[in-house]
């Protein structure tokens, strides 16, 4: 049972002053599985997110990945134990090539960031897996564009690839799918779906899309004012009435 | 793909073949400055290692640059060493000022680190100016002799203008090719993928202060040799190499040539002197023209000189390419 | 003991003179994002025309009532001719375009008036000394010291009573929603360039009876001025005046107890607040 | 890869531009002096009165058919008062204008700087105006020589002043760096030979160059007590010192004040009757000091061509090139070398007087002019009053004691 178990929060508070932006959240999240956050504007989902992946301290609690205890972990320690996120708003570096995002963040995962003054060109394994990962989310005719001339969607895919690149056990998406047309939503969604069928990788996704929501997560948990209202399955959560009453409204119907 | 390689290299050699076989077609003024801008593109390149690759402005470089040039000056001056063991002492004093100055100033961001390595720098700079027992105050170390390059088998005289020229190209163009190595290895990739984004590369775990901190210190311990090589050129020490408007010049020579481009600063460093040595002549007012120079660039040439011509040339071969 | 508080005195009026510039400079920050490396040179240029305005009108007052105007009205069009195109790119060119205008300013200033130095009386008023504990002391320094909370008083009631002073912390605070809200956004841009190089050349009038008038006066400033505003907090009106208090108080103290490294103890003072409160003593996180 | 090319071709062509050949060679048959003073910052004004002071005599010698019949020619090159500008400048002189020979030279620290290196560019220096001993001492090489009063002279001056005075407890005020603090060394060193009885106090202050805001110094003084005080400010400096220490009735005291460069005619200008009067003041040259001929001629002339009165640096400047014009006709030719020779030794008369000098140390013995500031309704500034004129020989320490080692 706690085999099963990747990311565990317990009595996590966030305090920013005398407001309170998570209060008292509880949930675990199990291997193997897509998980969606929902929660309307507010509700503390990126606060969550930050404070997790050691953006932020927490007020309180204890977060355990893989039964590793990293709250208040830096950043950057979290992410080398296999706990990556990508960002709401596109977050890449949009300076570089497509192929350089992807490859920075294989650098880091290799620990080969030290190395000052082999060229990076002689890294031929970096970069076919590079190519490998690019292939996977259909960017690879890219590879040498300047990220920040890409299409919107390719962005936020690179952004994906980023975090895909550094070999998560865990992902955890912010909003992928934010500003998207309907086509690049669609797009979008079969995209995690095939990662998630090809890597086992597990996901956490935020998402305000209740259609792409439904689709995708095997379990869904909500937020409502920093506190944890309920968790469940699809099922559960769309029979829930405290959700439907708070959040949802009708929504589920049309 | 491997055209555009060898064209490269062949463009790089006919670089430093001219270079190097400049000194015997000009006069000894012409090698003087030519001297000067080599060190001061080589202070420029080591600055935008924090700049243009990494994204930090720092305002205080220029207290690596004194580091060295006083450590040099000190040894020749009281230890008599000769060039090499001088040199290294002098790079290795620099590299460790700062290792100490960067380990604080790197903890923060933008402005605020612009701030600090001004503090700081200026601090080096009270430093050198008020212990006069040992740096000579305000006047400076001064009165020494270019120390001997000892190659063990041949002991080398530097005193000529036109040996020290070929002894500065040299070290200039070996440091060149380092910091150039530097930003093209997986820890250049860092670098700039920093530059864009520090939040974001912290998120695939990498400690960006660990790396900002060794670009601080690679790049401090460059600036040092810089200042080595330009104290033994001006045969003094003086509290100008480390002070605030030292510090501005290679931001001015970074901006002017173009910081995203790796030559860029070198390029800025030529066309600051030249346009000094030109504006001198005709005036003796030529902050008022190198103003007057400095505003329309900045406002026409975002990228820098380079980096706009290297757009400009690129969109004109693209529509070259289209045409075919 | 008297020396002490001579020396707290002009430590005041050094701060107060510190303190108008300062905020002019945070101002232009707060609302603008740009660090206005020619602030010092508007400063000077404030002494400058009161010179040039002194033989013409010999009013002292009048002088500081339209110098700074002058002033004023130099940096909006400087502002509306080279700054705006600049606006959206790093800050680093503001840095270097705003140098550029340093450089511009220093040298017109030399080919106009000369490189030598100048002097200005103070107004009659205000020429003689006092005696505080036995120890004579300028009346104008105290004038200065004085004013200095007169002029932070009447800068308070305009920020947080009057409508253009309102919007101006309202951009200071969040420009993304200033111009959200419908404010004309390229005009308060001038206007407060228009307001922050006033001030600077104001400071430069009330100097100038105080120091020499000379072409390095505004380099001399610029630096002190950019610590007094990084150490009370970018855009920080509070921080602009505990921060020139503090450093004005730091620079006489320090030349009466440790003298010989009175002139690092600004920058060990930005590095301090610095390294402990990474936005400034009042800045905002 | 094109980036790399294309980055290369931009700056050969930019070298290239150095082949551009300037004026240089041009005038044969003409001798070319290379000048450097301080043309911008806090003492632009030095340069300024130098460069007045040159071109009047360049102009006067060239009217009159030159020096062996040739044409005099000048280039300014600005020091900025920092070393290794004024070292660029005149390696700019030497190696791209080719000048004969060079004058100039405020500031010692510029001097120190720069003398060390004459005996690589081998071209003989007179300097008008940097003061620091070492250049006629430790540092004194045979391509350096100074027409104008230094540290040594000046002070040693003061000091029999201040011997004089009932003054016994001292503190000094001056700029920080090695001009102050040697000044207030031998100050120290000649008055307390001259009067076993003076002491020296704790409390100094040496305010960095180019000081805004003296007033914490004048307060530490001030609160002191001193009964003299020795200023070694100089330029814009002195003239803002002098301006705030008025406010602050600094010299309401009763100290007894002695400036050792006050009767700049510069700082007069710009303080007019904000100078107190009653204060010792020294100075280089003082154009009231002498009624030679000589000296009437170039105050008149100069009065005439510049509207204002000659500062001692417009005067050591002029000296200079009359002192040149001495040694080359001296030696019949312009042969550095021999000039070089000629100028060992040479006496000659210039506006300050005759002056002489030293072959042992290539520093100039002449006279040497204190005075009181006093108003005087003809003058527009402040003059000296009663004047104190030193002989050259008295206040010159011998050759022995400068350390000089000719080489």
């Amino acid at each position: 049972m706690e085999n099963d178990v990747i990311l565990s929060v317990k009595g996590l508070s966030k305090s920013f002053g005398k407001f309170y932006a998570l209060r008292d959240v509880s949930v675990d999240v199990k291997k193997g599985e897509i998980t969606a956050l929902i929660g309307p504007n507010g509700a503390g989902k990126t606060t969550f997110y930050n404070v997790i992946t050691g953006k932020y301290r927490p007020t309180t609690g204890r977060v355990v990945f893989e039964g590793r205890d990293i709250t208040s972990l830096p950043a950057h320690k979290v992410a080398r134990l296999g706990l990556c996120r990508s960002f709401q708003i596109t977050n890449i570096f949009q300076e570089n090539t497509v192929e350089e995002n992807i490859l920075a963040s294989l650098v880091a995962y290799h620990r080969k960031g030290l190395s000052l003054f082999k060229g990076l060109g002689s890294y031929r394994a970096l970069r076919e897996e590079a190519h490998r990962i690019l292939e996977m989310l259909g960017l690879a005719a890219h590879a040498q564009e300047v990220a920040k001339n890409l299409a919107y969607g390719d962005k936020r895919l690179v952004e994906i690839g980023i975090a895909l690149a550094s070999h998560p056990k865990m992902i955890m998406l912010d909003e992928p799918t934010a500003g998207m047309t309907p086509e690049e939503t669609e797009r979008m969604v079969k995209m995690v779906q095939k990662l998630f069928q090809k890597t086992g990788i597990t996901f956490l996704i935020t998402e305000h899309d209740m259609k792409v929501v439904f689709s995708i997560a095997h379990k869904i948990l909500v937020l409502h004012q920093g506190c944890l209202l309920a968790q469940g399955s699809p099922q559960e959560i769309r029979n829930n009435p405290r959700v439907r009453e708070a959040y949802l409204g009708g929504s589920l119907d049309a | 793909m491997e055209k555009g390689k060898s064209l490269k290299l062949a463009a790089l050699l006919a670089g430093a073949l001219f270079l190097f076989i400049f000194p015997h077609f000009a006069g000894v003024f012409a090698v003087l400055l030519l001297t000067e801008i080599l060190i001061f593109a080589l202070f420029a390149l080591s600055f935008n290692l924090l700049f243009g690759y990494t994204g930090l402005l720092s305002f205080g470089h220029a207290a690596f640059f004194g580091l060295g040039g006083y450590a040099m000056a000190f040894m020749v001056q009281h230890f008599h060493l000769s060039m090499l063991p001088a040199l290294a002492i002098s790079t290795i004093v620099a590299a460790l000022g700062a290792a100490i100055i960067g380990f604080f100033s790197i903890r923060r961001d933008e402005i605020y680190f612009a701030m600090l390595t001004l503090g700081f720098g200026m601090m080096i700079f009270t430093l050198v100016h008020q212990w006069r027992s040992l740096t000579g105050g305000s006047d400076g170390i001064t009165g020494f002799e270019v120390p001997v390059l000892d190659l063990l088998v041949k002991k080398l005289s530097l005193f000529s203008p036109w040996a020290y020229y070929y002894f500065s190209l040299v070290v200039c163009l070996l440091g060149a090719i380092l910091l150039w190595r530097l930003t093209l290895s997986p820890f250049g990739l860092i670098l700039r993928s920093m530059r864009e984004n520090p939040e974001r590369v912290s998120f695939v775990g990498i400690d960006i202060k660990l790396y900002r901190w060794i670009a601080f210190t690679a790049a401090g311990l460059m600036a040092g040799v810089a200042g080595a090589l330009f104290a033994l050129y001006d045969r003094m020490a003086s509290p100008s190499m480390v002070h605030w408007t030292m510090s501005a010049k290679p931001v001015l020579m970074a901006i002017l040539g173009g910081p995203r481009v790796f030559l860029g600063p070198a390029l800025g460093a030529l066309i600051f002197y030249l346009l000094e040595h030109f504006i001198t002549q005709y005036t003796q007012s030529w902050m008022i023209f190198l103003g007057a120079i400095l505003v329309p660039i900045v406002i026409f040439f975002p990228q820098g000189v380079l980096g706009t011509l290297i757009a400009w040339a690129q969109r004109l071969i693209r529509r070259e390419g289209h045409g075919e | 003991m008297d020396t002490l508080l001579i020396n707290i005195l002009n430590g005041l009026c050094y701060g107060m003179l510190l303190f108008i510039i300062s905020m002019g400079l945070t101002i232009i920050f707060g609302v603008m994002g740009v660090l206005n490396f020619a602030h010092g040179s508007f400063y000077m240029l404030g002494a400058y025309l009161c010179l040039w305005l002194a033989p013409h009108i010999h009013n002292f007052w009048l002088a500081l009532l339209i110098a700074p105007f002058l002033v004023g009205a130099l940096g909006a069009l400087s502002e509306m001719a080279l700054l705006r195109p600049l606006y959206g790119r790093d800050i680093s060119f503001q840095l270097l375009l705003t140098f550029g205008i340093l450089l511009i300013l220093d040298d017109a200033v030399k080919l106009i008036w000369g490189p030598g130095y100048h002097s200005i009386e103070a107004p009659k008023a205000l020429s003689g000394t006092v005696q505080i504990l036995g120890s004579t002391y300028p009346v104008y320094s105290l004038f200065i010291a004085l004013l200095g909370p007169v002029i932070a008083t009447a800068l308070w009631f305009f920020f947080h009573k009057t409508a253009w002073g309102k919007m101006i912390r309202a951009a200071a605070m969040d420009r993304e929603m200033a111009s959200a809200i419908g404010i004309n956004v390229p005009l308060l841009f001038t206007a407060v360039f228009f307001f922050g190089t006033l001030l600077a050349g104001m400071a430069g009038v009330l100097a100038a009876p105080l120091r020499a008038i000379g072409p390095a006066m505004g380099d001399n400033i610029i630096i002190a001025a950019f610590i007094v505003v990084v150490v009370g907090g970018l855009g920080s009106f509070l921080g602009a005046f505990i921060g020139a208090i503090i450093l004005g108080l730091v620079e006489a103290l320090g030349i009466q107890f440790v003298p010989q490294i009175q002139m690092a103890l600004p920058y060990l003072l930005l590095a301090l607040i610095l390294l402990v409160r990474p936005r400034g003593l009042f800045g905002s996180e | 890869m094109r980036k790399a090319f294309l980055s290369l071709v931009v700056a050969c062509t930019m070298v290239g531009f150095l082949f551009v050949p300037g004026q240089a060679r041009a005038g044969r048959g003409k001798i070319k002096i290379g000048s450097v003073y301080i043309f911008s910052g806090f003492a632009a004004t030095y340069g300024q009165f130098a460069k007045q002071g040159l071109l009047l005599a360049v102009d006067e010698i060239n009217k009159s058919g030159g020096i062996l019949g040739k044409k005099l020619e000048v280039y300014f090159e600005d020091s900025h008062a920092k070393p290794p500008i004024a070292l660029r400048a005149i390696r700019k002189l030497v190696y791209e204008k080719h000048v004969d020979f060079l004058i100039g030279l405020d500031s010692s620290g510029v001097a120190k700087g720069v003398v060390p290196y004459l005996k690589e560019l081998k071209v003989p220096l007179i300097i008008t105006h940097a003061a620091t001993p070492d250049v006629t001492g430790s540092q004194c090489n045979k391509y350096t020589f100074r027409v104008s009063v230094n540290i040594n002279q000046n002070v040693m001056a003061a000091a029999k002043i201040a011997a004089q005075t009932k003054a016994l407890k001292w503190t000094t005020v001056g700029p920080d760096y090695a001009f102050g603090h040697q000044s207030w060394e031998y100050f120290q060193k000649y008055l307390s030979k001259l009067n076993p009885k003076a002491k020296f106090m704790k409390t100094v202050a040496f305010p960095k160059i180019a000081t805004e805001d003296y007033s914490p110094y004048i307060t530490s003084i001030m609160a002191a007590k001193p009964d003299g005080v020795f200023i070694s400010l100089w330029s814009g400096d002195l003239v803002n010192f002098v301006k705030q220490a008025n406010k602050m009735g600094f010299f309401k005291q009763g100290y007894t004040v002695l400036m050792s460069l006050g009767a700049a005619t510069e700082v007069l200008y710009a303080l007019k009757d904000q100078m107190p009067t009653g204060l010792w003041v020294g100075t280089r040259y003082w154009f009231l000091a002498n009624d030679t001929p000589v000296n009437k001629h170039f105050v008149e002339a100069y009065k005439a061509r510049y509207g204002v009165y000659p500062s001692y640096n417009a005067q050591n400047a002029y000296a200079a090139v009359y002192a040149l014009k001495a040694a080359i006709e001296k030696a019949g030719t312009t042969d550095k070398m021999a000039v070089i020779k000629a100028l060992e030794g040479l006496t000659v008369e210039v506006p300050a007087g005759k002056i002489h000098i030293r072959p042992g140390d290539h520093q100039a013995v002449l006279n040497v002019t204190w005075g009181k500031t006093a108003a005087d309704p003809k003058y527009p500034i402040r003059i000296l009053k009663p004047m104190v004129i030193f002989k050259g020989e008295e206040v010159t320490p011998p050759v022995s004691a400068t350390g000089c080692k000719m080489r």
